[in-house]
């Protein structure tokens, strides 16, 4: 058909931020796809402690130790404050403020990781002793994947950004890390209610 | 091969008792329901083919209604769902007409009675659905009406592939097993608690009510009534490996009289042999590898993970309802039953054909 | 689209470890067929000797055979004595220690002949390809059996950790055990 | 910001020069590099609906294969072991290598030019998503040729698929075929939410956009929360059978009956997530046979959102057997009949189109009402089986292979095939040849009918599904036989849609720009539209944007044309926010999905592949998001 020229579009950005960036839906979208994955392994947990085959909940187990989850939430809570003013310094397209956020995320990320690792020593239970290990052991797993997949995410960036690439969407691409990672900080809290608390409960 | 079974005999809609007269009238109303919701979709798809066939030769924006009503009262006359088909086909294999302008605003006014048109079929069928929904629940709650003050108590266990059958009895040494046969007397209530000790199976006997499933880890239970004397087919209906489609059973209803003879002749310890054959198949029996898997009350044999043999020749079937119980059939289950049942958990035997003769007759006298 | 031929030599190989692996044959041959040539009848049987014609390996490498043996280890109660290999009144079968020997043959023999101290012989109860599994899964209670085709976890109490997870412990022929020994 | 500023724009060069410009830029390159790295939507799509089709007609042959052995009773073509991995390997490959892939590559292929963008949102991810789908449904296939197919039907339940029953990797490689489509599944429904919701042409506000949009956008939302309840469900089964969790043994505290919830809470809006893009083809091909716009867009979009919704509350249906409480199945009985009101709105507003349009009979439309003649029946039987007692009776019966038959066929394949006969034209160029296919339709609904009625019959007799075998004199000889003959009538019908294919390939009419006069926007580019999809990108005046401006197509100007280049637009409006640019061809989806492969396939022989294998994956997924070039480039996606 013969084109009728009506609007001319050569003025618009080519980058941007928040709903304005595929990148950012994109995101969203993957969050909520995990966050199912999350409510339906947390339902299944439920599922197996009032319907399974348990009378006692844990079975024969202690329930886990307090101390190495609540210095990983606290350490994971510290996190969002930095990991909030490195989205801002994304949003400012600061190269310098990306770069300091982005290496103290990193730093958060690995120290993170460490305590996480500590933290499998403090379930008291194995993943093939009963069903309550198992999907203990899986919302464990399940979170600690993706706190490896943002950490590897941060590190990738984190390079980048001191690289010749440090411009235009990469500071789109700081804001979205920084939004993953505020989902891993919230995803936690719910998964550490149900690991650590709901067995002292029922 | 088969064993012989009566036309029917597994069918939902040729019932014996109270639970599956239930559900059958369910599903005739919703049978009929249906039918005539499709008829209706039906006319009102053809009519939509049809009403127009006449712009073709004389474009009519708007066509007489009075035309309409009576072109569609034709229609409607004439609606049967096979006539229906074909009216559909013809209608469209005479259809031949060029390609016209769209229309991409149509009229209001005429979006407007096909939106009322529209909403009235939602409504009929928001109406419908909820009549079906209570006449469903009604239904239900019938099925829980048959009283719990069973008479006969049953433990049916599904195993790959056959099933386990233990009769309560009160004191307990008045109970014992059969298999893959269910004895039940017309008009009393029997309570079935469902069992399975391997994976999930699915007790299915059509005449007498509908389906549950055995579950490892999990008690079900099912109360029926028979009101006929019969013998109703049933089978495993939940997918259960290699045999799943050759896993049977028999449900035997009969008078008070009769069950209470069977119960009996069921309690007391096998026989002992009668005759020299038989007896050199009972030494076969109990030095062969029969006694690995099998009972036979009163004896050495004790197996308890294949099905117990104390009555086995008061049996109508063998294999959980594949062949028939006779003597032809049994000798041959023995020598090759992966041949019959290709993967079932009993092993070929390679006994001398005298021995399997002898066992043979042994286990015929176990009436 | 370099990885390409490396992907299919790779399933070329999966393919004919995955044949002999997955292959369920229920047609027992009938019994009386007895397996190894010659079944010795000493007590004392050195172990280590190769196997005759291998068949046995046959039964080791696949699946369905080991998962059958597991199911007759239990219907044929060989629980009852071996426990869940870890042994009562029988020896433990999950231990590098064997007393008869732990190959394959040394192990079917124990099984048709039985041996003095408990053991009753099946001659002639169990099926020549029922014994066959029942080895291959005994041996895979030591971690004998590859790891790809050994049983995994029970659908019922786990007793011990699944023959899959069982580390491989190489048979060692030991003598008859001590007296002391049998009381432990 | 920098170095975006200049470069050839649309709108200032003269038509040719344009088009040159446009192709360099967004072409493919020739051969079989370019055939590995390409990111161009339409080929991908065309690639995947392919594949679809081709496994589509493996599963088919399947089916012949059960057909003629249930032909006669106690027959023995074929034992019990192979019976079972066929009918398994049917069920698997139709719902998960080709109902659902094939409406999603349909949707790859047409939402992109319907919404007239130059590219789908994450071509990489789309690049990816195809090879993750064709390496995993190629694993499960070769698997089955080796007679490692698994054997425990397409819903697997444990404890028969779990450790103890099903013992070697049969049941393994299924659960992680699972893996594959859903990761391809979830990719794409990604793309497609975000190409619906961000990549619209100016003016095509959330309102003015085409049904069969609508229904993909409902549909991915769908598969969006419903895989992840499929893919936790197969990732527990092969824990369980690997490294010895306990999930699902009722003895150490599990549960069987969590597989049944996990897998039917999947499992049941799967049913949906391949019918209502049906129901978007079914509509697209009504408005424009009918010649005029569907009637009751609204409560058309309204219906498939309410069917969206639905579709999660329904999943006990399935385990009305399993003894659970009465009270629930009370619940999900009403539910399950709910349902049937917004398709019942869907069908009425389609008839009142049909009623109050000027119909034009050509194949897609015979489809269509094919479609709903079948349809209406399989809705009927499934407000049956949503009744708690006649479902005890009929579930997992011939009755219920009958039902859904008639739904999934009936309501997803005829559509489709309306869908293809319609379609083709803009895909190849080429129009299919009119009178094979009514000679497609008719011996697809008579076989189909003949088929497939008998089974409700069976069923109602006590047939029982799944069965390699059935013993004569039930009353269930004739009717199987019937059933079977049908079959022999659906494979003349496949094979006459073949020749069409390949005929019109070769030999068929040369399609026009809009050889239907149809009013949506992939007709208004060439047929097959070239890789850049449009000169210009259009602006949308009404629904229904070739109908309303018959003389020219008011579009933008000014996007760059000598990068990739397309325009985002706002969620609700429409209105021109950012130009965004796209990314360009890559190796990289590839070799990422061969690592991904590899640590699939790898990790169900040893829970170390996991870590060995993500080794690989690491390296060609940061290959993958690295940027390339300079400035002024376009950099690649993270996602």
């Amino acid at each position: 058909m013969t084109p009728r020229f009506v609007e001319d579009v050569s003025a618009l950005p080519t980058t941007g931020f928040g709903t304005r960036s595929l990148v950012w839906w994109g995101t969203l979208a993957f969050i909520a796809i995990e966050a199912m994955a999350f409510v339906l392994a947390v339902a299944a947990y439920f599922y197996l402690a009032f319907a399974g085959g348990e009378s006692r909940w844990p079975p024969m187990h202690d329930p886990p130790d307090l101390w190495a989850s609540t210095l990983f939430t606290v350490v994971l809570l510290a996190s969002l404050w930095p990991n909030l003013w490195t989205k801002r310094q994304g949003e400012a397209e600061s190269r310098r403020g990306s770069r300091i956020g982005l290496v103290v995320m990193s730093l958060f990320g690995i120290v993170l990781t460490g305590i996480r690792v500590l933290e499998w020593g403090t379930l008291n239970c194995r993943w093939d002793d009963s069903a309550y290990g198992s999907i203990t052991w899986v919302l464990l797993g399940l979170h600690t994947l993706h706190l490896v997949t943002d950490l590897g995410d941060t590190l990738v960036l984190t390079a980048l950004m001191f690289t010749r690439h440090a411009h235009g969407r990469r500071f789109s691409d700081v804001a979205e890390n920084a939004l993953y990672w505020n989902f891993v900080v919230l995803a936690w809290l719910p998964l550490c209610v149900v690991i650590y608390l709901v067995p002292r409960w029922i | 091969m088969t064993a012989p079974v009566g036309p029917f005999a597994q069918s939902a809609l040729h019932v014996a008792g109270p639970q599956a007269a239930h559900i059958e009238r369910l599903w005739w109303l919703m049978f009929g329901v249906s039918a005539a919701v499709y008829a209706l979709v039906m006319a009102a798809l053809l009519i939509a083919i049809l009403r127009r066939r006449r712009a073709a030769v004389e474009p009519e924006p708007r066509p007489d209604p009075a035309r309409e009503q009576g072109l569609g009262r034709v229609v409607w006359a004439a609606t049967g769902l096979t006539a229906l088909t074909l009216l559909l086909l013809i209608a469209i294999l005479r259809r031949r007409r060029a390609a016209v302008e769209p229309e991409p605003r149509p009229d209001p006014a005429r979006e407007q009675g096909l939106g009322r048109v529209v909403w009235a079929a939602t409504g009929l069928t928001a109406l419908t659905l909820f009549l079906l929904i209570a006449a469903s629940y009604l239904t239900d709650k019938g099925l829980d009406a048959l009283a719990h003050d069973e008479e006969v108590s049953i433990e049916v266990t599904g195993q790959q592939w056959w099933w386990k059958v233990r009769y309560h009895g009160a004191p307990e040494s008045r109970g014992f097993d059969t298999a893959n046969e269910i004895h039940i007397p017309v008009g009393a209530t029997v309570k079935l608690t469902l069992k399975s000790t391997d994976v999930i199976h699915s007790l299915w006997v059509p005449a007498l009510h509908g389906k549950q499933d055995l579950i490892p880890g999990q008690d079900n239970v099912l109360y029926l009534r028979a009101d006929r004397p019969g013998i109703y087919r049933g089978q495993c209906a939940e997918f259960c490996g290699f045999q799943h489609a050759k896993m049977a059973l028999k449900v035997v209803a009969e008078s008070r009289e009769d069950f209470a003879r069977w119960r009996e002749a069921q309690l007391a310890p096998a026989p002992q042999p009668a005759d020299a054959v038989q007896a050199r198949g009972m030494a076969v029996f109990l030095s062969g590898p029969c006694v690995m898997c099998h009972r036979i009350a009163g004896t050495d044999a004790g197996g308890v993970t294949g099905p117990d043999l104390t009555h086995v020749a008061s049996r109508r079937t063998l294999a959980a309802g594949e062949i028939p119980n006779n003597r032809g059939h049994l000798a041959a289950w023995i020598a090759d039953p992966q041949g019959i049942k290709p993967g079932n958990h009993m092993p070929a035997s390679n006994l001398d054909p005298a021995d399997v003769r002898a066992l043979v007759a042994y286990l015929e006298s176990l009436r | 689209m370099h990885a390409r031929p490396l992907i299919l030599c790779g399933l070329i190989a999966l393919a004919a470890a995955g044949c002999r692996r997955e292959e369920r044959e229920h047609s027992a041959r009938p019994i009386g067929e007895q397996g190894p040539g010659k079944v010795v009848l000493s007590e004392l049987f050195p172990g280590g000797s190769p196997p005759p014609g291998g068949s046995h390996r046959r039964y080791e490498e696949n699946a369905y055979h080991m998962n059958e043996g597991k199911r007759l280890y239990s219907w044929f109660n060989c629980v009852g004595c071996h426990a869940h290999g870890g042994g009562g009144i029988g020896p433990p079968l999950m231990d590098e220690r064997w007393i008869y020997g732990g190959q394959p043959e040394n192990i079917y023999a124990s099984i048709v002949e039985g041996r003095p101290n408990g053991m009753p012989s099946f001659r002639g109860k169990i099926p020549d390809q029922q014994v066959w599994q029942l080895v291959a899964y005994v041996r895979s209670l030591s971690g004998q059996a590859p790891k790809d085709a050994a049983p995994s976890r029970d659908d019922h109490l786990s007793a011990k950790p699944s023959e899959q997870q069982t580390p491989a412990q190489p048979p060692r022929n030991s003598a008859l055990p001590t007296a002391s020994e049998r009381r432990e | 910001m920098s170095g975006h500023e200049d470069g050839p724009r649309d709108g200032r060069l003269d038509r040719l020069a344009t088009e040159r410009m446009l192709e360099r830029t967004w072409a493919t390159r020739p051969g079989l590099w370019g055939w590995f790295t390409t990111v161009d939507h339409k080929l991908i799509g065309w690639r995947y609906i392919v594949t679809a089709f081709v496994f589509f007609l493996l599963a088919g042959l399947g089916a012949v294969a059960m057909r003629l052995q249930l032909a006669r009773p106690d027959s023995t073509l074929i034992g019990p072991d192979r019976y079972n991995q066929l009918f398994t390997m049917h069920g698997t490959t139709m719902m998960f290598l080709f109902a659902v892939p094939v409406m999603e590559a349909m949707a790859v292929t047409l939402v992109p030019l319907m919404v007239g963008t130059r590219n789908i949102a994450f071509p990489r991810l789309n690049a990816f998503s195809y090879w993750v789908y064709v390496f995993g449904g190629a694993m499960i296939w070769i698997a089955f040729m080796l007679n490692v197919g698994a054997d425990t039907g397409w819903f697997s339940y444990v404890p028969l698929a779990g450790p103890e029953y099903s013992p070697g990797k049969r049941v393994d490689l299924w659960a992680q075929m699972i893996t594959f489509t859903e990761v391809s599944a979830l990719a794409v429904s990604v793309e497609l939410i975000v190409t619906i919701l961000k990549m619209r042409a100016p003016g095509m506000t959330l309102n003015r956009i085409p049904l069969f949009c609508w229904s993909m956008l409902v549909t991915s939302f769908m598969v969006m929360f419903a895989m992840p309840a499929v893919m936790l469900a197969s990732s527990f089964l092969i824990m369980d059978r690997l490294v010895s969790t306990q999930f699902f043994n009722p003895a150490e505290g599990g549960s069987p009956l969590l597989w049944q919830h996990l897998f039917w809470f999947f499992g049941h809006p799967e049913v949906y997530i391949i019918f209502l893009p049906a129901l978007g083809m079914v509509s697209s091909i009504v408005a424009t046979f009918a010649r005029r716009p569907v009637f009751g867009h609204m409560p058309m979009v309204l219906s498939l959102v309410a069917t969206g919704f639905l579709g999660f509350g329904l999943w006990v249906h399935h385990m009305f057997a399993t003894g659970l409480p009465q009270l629930g199945d009370a619940m999900f009985t009403a539910a399950s009949m709910t349902i049937a009101i917004p398709s019942g709105i869907q069908i009425f507003c389609w008839i009142a189109t049909l009623w109050d349009g000027r119909p034009v009979w050509r194949t897609p439309l015979l489809f269509v009402a094919g479609f709903i003649v079948i349809f209406v029946i399989g809705g009927l039987t499934g407000v049956m089986l949503a009744a708690v007692p006649l479902d005890l009776q009929v579930h997992d019966s011939y009755f219920v292979v009958a039902h859904f038959h008639y739904v999934l066929i009936g309501g997803a394949v005829f559509p489709l095939f309306g869908a293809v006969y319609y379609w083709f034209p803009k895909i190849t160029g080429r129009l299919l040849s009119e009178r094979l296919g009514r000679w497609n339709f008719w011996l697809f609904f008579i076989g189909f009918n003949v088929a497939f009625f008998p089974m409700h019959l069976l069923g109602l007799w006590g047939m029982p599904r799944r069965v390699y075998t059935y013993p004569g004199g039930l009353g269930w000889d004739l009717g199987n036989l019937i059933a079977s003959g049908g079959t022999l009538l659906l494979v003349l019908g496949a094979l006459v849609f073949l020749a069409n294919v390949w005929n019109s390939l070769r030999h068929g009419a040369i399609a026009r720009d809009n050889p239907w006069d149809a009013s949506t926007l992939e007709w208004a580019t060439g047929s097959p539209p070239p890789p850049y999809n449009f000169r210009h990108i259009p602006v949308v005046t009404g629904r229904e944007p070739l109908w309303e401006e018959r003389a020219s197509l008011p579009v933008v100007t000014g996007l760059r044309i000598d990068i990739r280049e397309l325009l985002t637009t706002s969620v609700v409006d429409a209105a021109p926010e950012v130009r965004e640019p796209s990314p360009a061809p890559s190796i990289w989806p590839l070799l990422s999905a061969i690592a991904l492969t590899g640590l699939f396939i790898g990790s169900v022989f040893t829970p170390w592949a996991v870590v060995w294998g993500a080794i690989p994956l690491s390296v060609a997924l940061i290959g993958w998001f690295w940027p390339k070039g300079g400035a002024g480039r376009r950099d690649p996606l993270e996602e």
